[in-house]
């Protein structure tokens, strides 16, 4: 294999000569999407037994690259080489058949099959006469989520899990297979801590197998735990490989982005002003109880729980998308009555929900259509488009967050997840908040965009903005926020100041029952 | 190839207004493909006008063109709001229902001695009334739009049939017969000129403001849609309500044309209805369409309707005209695309 | 040159209309230089009566005849049919006053619905005798019109009690099932009268379904060719139709005339050909002939006809 | 089934959950409607009137077997009355030219022209991607007009038509006529179909989540052609049934009845968005519809007030049915101690 850009060569290591013969060669992968090159020169090899961490800024190619192992894209050039012979990855089903299967970036499950079902759906257990045998489908889905801590029942229908059991579930399907080749894209993103540990012990099961395992992340204390070697991509192309001790994260960073890049929180200290925001006693029914809270303008409060503790659901509540059963919401200390979206938007209040991909952006809309919509009132001349306006809002936004496309009217649904991201956070700017609340607000999001959102968010604050911050991930919440919230359950559990809130006590606070 | 890579390869920022990435061009593939759409529509359009000038020495005469806008105009008017809806992703097949259970009303109401306006007036409201059940049904219930109006279908139907059983109303006051048989001006009857005016009013709406803006994102994605603002059951709800009010004035034209009510009113014109708004490039799926489609494809199903009548082809191959017009308008995009660039591969 | 006449059925495919169609061919060719065009919707629907009137006056046809499927709803395009110069003449279900010049019933609704009730009582027999009507859509005019009729006949016939009037839409199977419900909610039904084409036989055929055959009698209007195996099995003992042929035939005569010059309106006398002469009445109604009955004698021979 | 045993012996929950379950709700809805018209009208549930409602439901039952496949893959088949009408006018000119050739090839043909005629949907919403309503608006019209040009428009009577093509589906068999044990098969099959076949369970993950089912390497176009082909060969059999049960053919046989039979799905429970829906609920669906359609003539409702009352019932039917789908969904709080 040999990779084309020089600064690539520089890096990669010498291998010994004796060295293991990769299980998964790929070279000189082109994929194009009406115009959209995803990938230009996708290379890339797995050995039986490591992890190899796939890194890249978002819309580096690497979903595609995903895509095209797994059959659901065919490449328009390159070579796929399995066991030293090449093959070519028709479908799907073909690349189940040819042992590789991959944990994918979207969700990928059927919200009114069972549990087991979902694990088995493309190879249900068969019984006599060819017919599937339901009992063993729901003993075999039981062992393999009994491996996975997850406390479900395999006969429980999906929808009744939350997002994060649901990719339990997705990861229970990829180790159901008797695979080669494990890929997982980005699989920690919906995971708690916890979780996130479960599945590392599970990878390093794997690699005692002898299996390939390609793990896509943007988090670099993951890769260094799990991956044994890494690739980066850039632009879709492969810039660099080699074996995980031998290069620094900076090192990566660089490759990555072609430039070095901070990876402090950008805090900027700034003496909140008056209250902006004020919850107060709100209760749901199935959801939380008696949550109260307050966040001042210039002033980020970080909320923090594992995931499924009920943090969205107070936040949907506090936007007007679900109805609380008691309590009040107060705005600038007034008592406010929010019954759907467009009140809590009206009095500067909006909302970035965490599934970007159903609630977040119309997909099929362009990125200016999206920028647009939560404010077009504002935007519009009397109810009539003004599409300059628009324009001009949209481009400044999408600069300001570094949104990578071909122009301001491509479909949301052809940029990389992380772009998708930035968009939504820009629909909501573009309203001129002044409560601003994020749910997951970097989730999925690469290094160098992560950092972007952070700036721009401090800089926000400064400004004087109040900015509610739902997050899973502890070092972006005990970075950015000036007072930490905890729930779990439905119920806040502790309020943190900057200066009382340890990693220890924070976690300690959203873990104990 | 090298402007796009070249562009990324610089601090990855794609700034917008760059000149490589066309963002000053208003159109991408999606509205490159509606414009295609209509074209076909328009091509199709002057082609069948073309060649029934060639075949009947009857069809290019003013009157006998004015007398053809009369077998569309009528459920043109009700096209247009349904398209409304069909972009909203719902769909109402109560409509020839409502228009039947309105004419009815209007009868009574004549019957009691109503003026032109009084009847006028409640005909609308049945429609508008028959617009808010199913409305109500969709948003409150949340019952799917096409599984309540299937009830509802039945239901405003066959309350026209149990308040009017055999009987038959046609004391309509005078006057009443100028909505359906009137002139505006010259060839042009008032119904088609009400459908003319409709047709612009529906085309600034969707196309011109942010009302129309908000259909299609509630279209593409209801629940980013509600998730960004915009009320999308109050939508939906109005938009129910503006159908059955247009299925109301459909039905102050009809029942004028005819100058009488019987129940069995416009059975049948639910699938026509809908048939024109699909052919017209509105998705069935929600999110794409447009209002100029629908127009020209009123004009399309009318012409053959017409067209073949002229010589004397029964209404059921004009049947199949249209059907072979619905499945062969669809696809011809689709092969164009198979046929041409394999864009993509498979996805 | 040629007299154009649109002969417009309630809807095409439908075996009594294709026969009128040959009786009004048979008038054409006797007439001479007449062109008759049969035209019509494939449902029975005032709406597709309207666009055929449409078509037809686009074509600047010189008469039509049409058996209308609301006596209402087609007069304002009838109506601008005759301001066009066209001549309109209704014939077996007819239209208003105001949409046509003349209309010709097959035979006179009094004679109709004596008819039915005459054939009801001579199946029943001399004991009391339940008697049902399954009739076609509640709005058809005829119908209505013979129903109408045969109740003022009814009392006539003391031992024939009317116990229900159902409607089978002109549909066999809403016939069928309207049926299958007399049959068991009136378990003494002798005899079903069904004044519409379809719906003696899908009555029939219930009746024979549900092993009643010979002891609930159907009788009525139909086609011979349909009720012919009704007949032979015994369901069916008799009943009544005009001759659809020379329905055609006088209607496209009364067309030609009114075309030639003739006036219509009350108490015109036209001539229809080999059938004599038509009268009219106050309202510019005539009557062709009283109904012809059919049974076992008779019924195979005109089976071939229509 | 030793399967079914140990599902449900593992799943205690199993029967107190279907007794919560939209098709419980449903059948108790059947049970009350009948009982109600009993009340009026007792020689209703006499076995031999039961009979007959189930026999007069059969191709209502078979129709909308069909269709769930259809709507369960996310599609939706508009062409099924047209289907039937243009097989049945076929099949009973068939027979009408050659009435000695019995019962077997009418069977075989009806399902075979069917079957072809599902195809043609299938292949345009599957190679083209089209989508299925207005593939199916398409081929419903012009279906009919093929009717109307092969007939012009001429009926065929039963007096064409020969006995054995009358008489088989009313042949009584262990106290049922034929019809109605190719509804039960039908029924039975297409439960076992879905319960226990791959195929039968990726026409569920085709409709539950399109792009999910490419992932999972099936194909949903491939999954909705088989669903079309085999509501077409239903429909075609359908055809068949229709002439020789109504006696007659002709282009408006079964004019309108999509809709019913769309209708006997959604009040059945079938989600017209795809991916859920019961064999159950869908014959309860069907006998609902049935029962109502039989009932009110009996019970003497006045024929003008049928209509608004079958209108009525199924709004009512389906509003209950949307309230009842209302899934409890997850929920974070512990129950409080009271
Ligand atoms: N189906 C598609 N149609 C058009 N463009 C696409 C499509 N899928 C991906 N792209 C484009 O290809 C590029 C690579 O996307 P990809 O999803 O592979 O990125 P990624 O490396 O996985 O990013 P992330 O870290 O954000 O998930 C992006 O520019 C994206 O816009
Ligand atoms: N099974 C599910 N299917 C679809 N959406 C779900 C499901 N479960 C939860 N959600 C939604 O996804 C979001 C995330 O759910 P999650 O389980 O993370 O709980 P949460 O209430 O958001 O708690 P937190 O934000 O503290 O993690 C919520 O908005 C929730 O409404
Ligand atoms: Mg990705
Ligand atoms: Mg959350």
């Amino acid at each position: 294999m040999s990779l084309s850009t020089t600064a690539a060569s520089a890096i990669e290591p010498l291998r010994p000569a004796a060295g293991p013969v990769p299980v998964l060669t790929l070279s000189g992968i082109q994929k194009s999407f009406a115009g959209v090159r995803a990938l230009v020169d996708g290379a890339l090899e797995l050995y039986g037994g490591e992890a190899t961490a796939l890194i890249g800024e978002n819309g580096a190619g690497k979903s595609t690259l995903v895509k095209v192992l797994t059959g659901i894209h065919a490449p328009d050039h390159g070579t796929i080489t399995l066991n030293g012979k090449p093959v070519t990855i028709g479908s799907a089903d073909e690349a189940q058949r040819l042992g590789i299967t991959a944990i994918h970036q979207e969700a990928v499950v059927f919200d009114d099959l069972s549990v087991a079902e979902n694990i088995f759906v493309s190879h249900r257990p068969r019984g006599r006469f060819g017919m599937v045998d339901w009992s063993a489908m729901n003993a075999r889905a039981a062992k393999l989520l009994a491996e996975l801590e997850a406390d479900f029942d395999p006969g429980q229908p999906l929808r009744s899990l939350s997002i994060a059991q649901k990719h339990l579930v997705q990861i229970a399907r990829a180790l159901s297979f008797d695979a080669r080749v494990v890929i997982m894209d980005e699989p920690t993103a919906a995971l708690s801590h916890r979780e996130a540990e479960d599945l590392f012990r599970i990878v390093d099961r794997l690699k005692a197998e002898g299996r390939a395992i390609l793990f896509i992340s943007h988090k670099f204390e993951e890769i260094m735990r799990v991956a044994d070697r890494y690739a980066v991509f850039r632009d879709g192309a492969a810039v660099g490989a080699g074996r995980i001790g031998e290069s620094s994260t900076d090192d990566l960073i660089r490759m990555m982005v072609g430039r070095p890049v901070d990876q402090i929180f950008p805090k900027i200290e700034t003496v909140p002003g008056d209250e902006a925001l004020r919850v107060e006693g709100l209760s749901h029914p199935t959801e939380f109880d008696d949550v109260s809270f307050h966040v001042r303008r210039g002033e980020i409060l970080g909320l923090y729980g594992l995931v499924g503790a009920g943090r969205s659901e107070v936040m949907k509540a506090v936007f007007g998308l679900t109805e609380p059963s008691a309590g009040r919401i107060l705005v600038d200390g007034r008592p406010l009555s929010i019954r759907r979206p467009d009140d809590a938007i009206r009095a500067g209040i909006v909302y970035v929900p965490e599934d970007r991909q159903h609630q977040g952006a119309v997909l099929k809309q362009s990125i200016v259509e999206n920028i647009a919509l939560p404010s077009l009132a504002q935007l519009s001349r009397r109810g009539f488009n003004n599409r300059p306006r628009e324009r001009d809002v949209a481009g400044a936004l999408a600069q300001r967050l570094q949104v990578r496309m071909s122009g301001l009217d491509q479909p949301v649904e052809d940029l990389s997840g992380g772009n998708q991201q930035k968009v939504v956070i820009a629909k909501w700017l573009a309203t001129q908040p002044r409560v601003l609340i994020l749910d997951e607000p970097t989730k999925g999001i690469d290094v160098g965009s992560k950092a972007a959102v952070h700036r721009f968010m401090a800089e926000l604050v400064a400004q004087g903005l109040a900015v509610v911050m739902v997050s899973s991930e502890l070092p972006e919440v005990l970075g950015m926020a000036d007072r930490v919230m905890v729930m779990a359950r439905g119920r806040v559990r502790r309020t943190f100041t900057r200066a009382e809130a340890t990693p220890e006590a924070v976690v300690r606070a959203a873990t104990d029952a | 190839m090298n402007a796009v890579s070249n562009g990324r390869l610089g601090n990855g920022v794609k700034l917008a207004g760059d000149p490589a990435d066309g963002g000053g061009r208003t159109g991408h593939s999606r509205f490159a493909f509606a414009r295609r759409w209509e074209f076909i529509l328009f091509a199709l359009f002057v082609a069948g006008f073309g060649l029934c000038s060639w075949v009947s020495p009857y069809f290019l005469d003013v009157w006998n063109l004015s007398d053809a806008t009369f077998n569309f105009t009528e459920k043109a008017i009700v096209a247009l709001p349904m398209a409304l809806l069909i972009i909203a992703r719902e769909i109402d097949i109560s409509i020839a229902g409502i228009m039947a259970l309105a004419s009815v009303a209007m009868g009574l109401a004549a019957g009691a001695g109503a003026d032109v306006w009084l009847v006028v007036a409640v005909g609308l409201a049945t429609g508008l009334a028959c617009g808010i059940v199913n409305g109500t049904l969709v948003t409150v219930f949340r019952v799917p739009a096409i599984v309540a109006t299937i009830g509802t279908m039945s239901l405003f139907r066959g309350v026209g049939y149990a308040i009017l059983g055999d009987q038959v109303l046609k004391s309509y006051p005078a006057g009443f017969d100028a909505f359906g048989q009137g002139y505006f001006w010259g060839p042009i009857s008032n119904e088609f000129a009400l459908f003319l005016v409709l047709a612009a009013l529906f085309a600034v709406v969707l196309h011109g403001t942010s009302v129309g803006r908000r259909i299609y994102a509630i279209g593409n994605n209801p629940e980013v849609a509600r998730f960004s603002g915009v009320a999308v059951d109050r939508y939906r709800f109005v938009l129910f309500a503006v159908v059955g009010l247009a299925a109301g004035l459909a039905s102050v034209c009809l029942t004028s044309r005819l100058g009488s009510t019987r129940p069995s009113l416009a059975v049948g014109w639910e699938l026509e209805i809908i048939t024109m708004v699909v052919l017209g490039g509105v998705s069935i799926l929600g999110g794409v369409g447009t209002i100029l489609g629908v127009v020209l494809a009123a004009f399309l199903m009318g012409l053959v309707t017409f067209g073949l009548g002229l010589v004397n082809v029964p209404g059921i191959v004009m049947q199949i005209v249209v059907g072979v017009l619905l499945v062969a308008v669809i696809s011809i995009p689709v092969l164009l695309r198979k046929l041409g660039l394999a864009r993509g591969g498979r996805r | 040159a040629d007299i154009r006449v649109g002969l417009v059925p309630k809807s095409l495919g439908n075996g009594f209309f294709d026969a009128a169609y040959k009786g009004a061919q048979e008038a054409a060719k006797e007439i001479g230089g007449v062109e008759v065009i049969y035209t019509g919707p494939t449902t029975t629907t005032a709406e597709g009566q309207i666009e055929t009137i449409n078509a037809l006056i686009a074509q600047k046809v010189d008469a039509i005849a049409i058996s209308a499927n609301d006596p209402d709803a087609l007069v304002p395009a009838l109506k601008k049919a005759m301001q066009r110069g066209i001549k309109v003449v209704s014939w077996d279900s007819g239209v208003a006053v105001d949409g046509r010049e003349v209309h010709l019933n097959p035979s006179s609704n009094e004679l109709i619905g004596e008819m039915c009730v005459q054939l009801a009582a001579d199946v029943a027999g001399s004991g009391e005798s339940e008697v049902a009507i399954l009739s076609a859509t509640p709005t058809s005019t005829n119908q209505n019109i013979w129903i109408g009729e045969m109740k003022k006949v009814l009392p006539k016939f003391p031992n024939l009690k009317l116990v229900a009037t159902v409607y089978g839409d002109d549909l066999a199977d809403k016939s069928y099932r309207e049926t299958q419900a007399l049959l068991k909610q009136y378990p003494n039904l002798k005899v079903i009268i069904a004044p519409t084409s379809v719906g003696i036989v899908a009555a029939a055929k219930a009746v024979e379904d549900a092993g009643l055959s010979g002891k609930v009698l159907v009788t009525g209007l139909g086609l011979p060719s349909e009720l012919a195996g009704h007949v032979m099995k015994g369901t069916v003992k008799s009943f009544a139709i005009w001759n659809p042929i020379d329905l055609g035939y006088a209607a496209t005569y009364l067309a030609v005339d009114l075309v030639k010059g003739d006036k219509g309106g009350p108490d015109a006398k036209l001539p229809i050909g080999r059938l004599g002469t038509v009268s009219f009445d106050k309202e510019g109604a005539g009557a062709m002939a009283k109904p012809f009955v059919y049974d076992k004698s008779n019924v195979e021979e005109f089976a071939k006809i229509f | 089934m030793k399967t079914a045993k140990h599902m449900a012996a593992t799943r205690p929950g199993a029967v107190r959950g279907w007794l919560a379950s939209r098709d419980a709700a449903l059948a108790a809805l059947v049970v009350a409607v009948t009982v109600g018209v009993a009340v009026k009208f007792p020689a209703f549930v006499a076995p031999s009137n039961l009979v007959d409602v189930f026999d007069d439901t059969s191709i209502l039952f078979l129709l909308a077997l069909g269709q769930m496949l259809v709507i369960l893959t996310g599609a939706i088949d508009l062409s099924v009355a047209a289907n039937l009408a243009l097989t049945g006018v076929v099949v009973a000119l068939l027979n009408s030219a050659m009435p000695e050739l019995g019962v077997v090839p009418v069977i075989l043909l009806s399902v075979a022209l069917g079957t072809a005629l599902g195809l043609v949907n299938a292949l345009l919403v599957w190679k083209l991607g089209l989508p299925s309503i207005v593939v199916t608006l398409g081929t419903l019209a012009v279906y009919r007009g093929v009717i109307f040009l092969i007939t012009g428009g001429a009926w065929i009577n039963s007096n064409q038509m020969s006995d054995a093509f009358l008489d088989f589906i009313r042949a009584p068999l262990l106290g049922l006529p034929v019809l109605s044990w190719v509804a039960i098969l039908g029924i039975a099959a297409m439960a076992l179909f879905l319960r226990f076949t791959a195929t039968g369970r990726n026409i569920y993950v085709a409709g539950g989540n399109r792009s999910a089912a490419v992932y999972a390497g099936i194909d949903p176009g491939r999954m909705q052609a088989i669903a079309f082909v085999v509501s077409g060969a239903v429909a075609g059999l359908c055809g068949y049934f229709w002439v020789s049960r109504y006696a007659v053919a002709y282009v408006d046989v079964a004019q309108g009845f999509e809709l019913q039979v769309i209708a006997a799905c959604v009040i059945g429970g079938v989600s017209i968005a795809g991916g859920v829906g019961t064999v159950t609920g869908v014959v309860l669906g069907a006998l609902f519809l049935g029962i109502v359609k039989n009932a009110l003539p009996l019970i003497g409702i006045s024929p003008f007030w049928q209509m608004a009352i079958a209108g009525l019932v199924i709004t009512v039917a389906v509003v209950l049915n949307a309230r009842g789908g209302r899934s409890a969904g997850r929920r974070i709080l512990e129950e409080k101690p009271a």
